[in-house]
């Protein structure tokens, strides 16, 4: 199946603000990161632990609602999920 | 009415579309770029998820409206590439009283900086540095 | 700097007066006339004891800007007549950070009313009412 | 000795913005409010108590600075003195 990655801020200029990817069915959020990562050794290492944990720092959005990085790794997508990558917000 | 936009932020626009003959008081902010003495900032990129952004401002502004009693309340943000002094952002809002506008206005900005996806990029004599950001 | 003025406030003017390169907060206070929805009013008269108001209002300035650590701090009243929707007193602060920017701000617009010698004359269907006054 | 009286809002309506009155040498605030008062009705019904007492209402400067009307009514003006007679300020 097709899904859509944007990237923003530090991320976009790692990954690029946006592309299309081919990946297996039913494929979660954290296995959509890791082919990021495999990819590209920077976004493996802004974006994973030593351990393989996504860091809490990574920031993610389904189809332009947030999803909690402790809980919906697991997610599995669909067909035309759209999944944005960012870094924390400007704050202050 | 929520923009994100790469021109230049027209306040005076902004205050004739937030006026009302029913409201006595109207606040805004205006987040500017700003060089602290020793950083030697030179511009500074804003970047949005616009889509996102423009989504969550308007329910920000909805927030606002209800919980404050707003007559009205304008959002502007700036992307793209500003240089020292330019606006980054500007909240107008206009409520019967000076209480209700000063904590509305308060309100918009305090939530745009938590919840709205937007970034900003410090490029200064020292090199580039993502605020709040990679 | 302080105003008191019979002309028409130019905002933009202040704004552009209360910028600094190193402040990041512009937070503006615009009283208007409002017309409630029952009063019908019809214009509004605003008289100063005009050297007294002065004073009082730069000590006030002055409070502010060490109170708050302000960049700048400008304050313009009208006095004359007035219609509904017109400025009737508009406050521009600038600070470093919004907190400081939104408190100065804040704080001027509420001791200019407990302290400034200023009156408002309402006009409307019903006939002529000080505010605060006799 | 000679002093200026400036009034503002409804008691400049009835006392007019600005006048110079001749008192006698020495004359307390309270005295110069009584001798308005002699010369209209209205200010006195305005700014004095059935008990002769000046009212709460009624705000006071000289020379510019506010005096307080529970301590200072009986202070002595001098020869050029300015008071200011205004009601409470426009406030909220």
């Amino acid at each position: 199946m097709r899904v859509k990655v944007i990237a923003f801020a530090g991320f976009r200029e790692i990954l690029g603000k946006e592309r299309e990817l081919d990946v297996k069915e039913a494929a979660t959020v954290k296995e959509l990161l890791q082919v990021l990562a495999a990819g590209s050794p920077r976004f493996r290492e802004e974006a994973f632990e030593e351990s393989g944990a996504v860091r809490d720092y990574v920031l993610l959005m389904v189809n332009r609602k947030r999803i909690d990085p402790q809980q919906d790794l697991s997610r599995a997508l669909v067909d035309g999920d759209e999944l944005a990558v960012f870094p924390p917000l400007a704050g202050g | 009415m929520i923009e994100i936009t790469d021109s230049e932020i027209c306040l005076v626009e902004l205050i004739k579309r937030a006026r009302r003959d029913d409201a006595g008081a109207v606040v805004t902010f205006l987040g500017t770029v700003r060089d602290d003495e020793d950083c030697g900032l030179e511009h500074l990129e804003v970047e949005a998820f616009r889509e996102a952004a423009l989504a969550e401002l308007e329910v920000i502004r909805q927030e606002a409206m209800s919980r404050f009693a707003l007559k009205a309340a304008e959002v502007v943000h700036r992307t793209g590439s500003l240089a020292v002094g330019e606006s980054i952002v500007a909240i107008v809002c206009s409520a019967g009283h000076r209480e209700e506008a000063f904590s509305g206005c308060r309100y918009i900005i305090e939530q745009l900086k938590r919840r709205a996806p937007l970034w900003k990029k410090e490029i200064s004599e020292k090199g580039e540095r993502w605020v709040g950001g990679a």
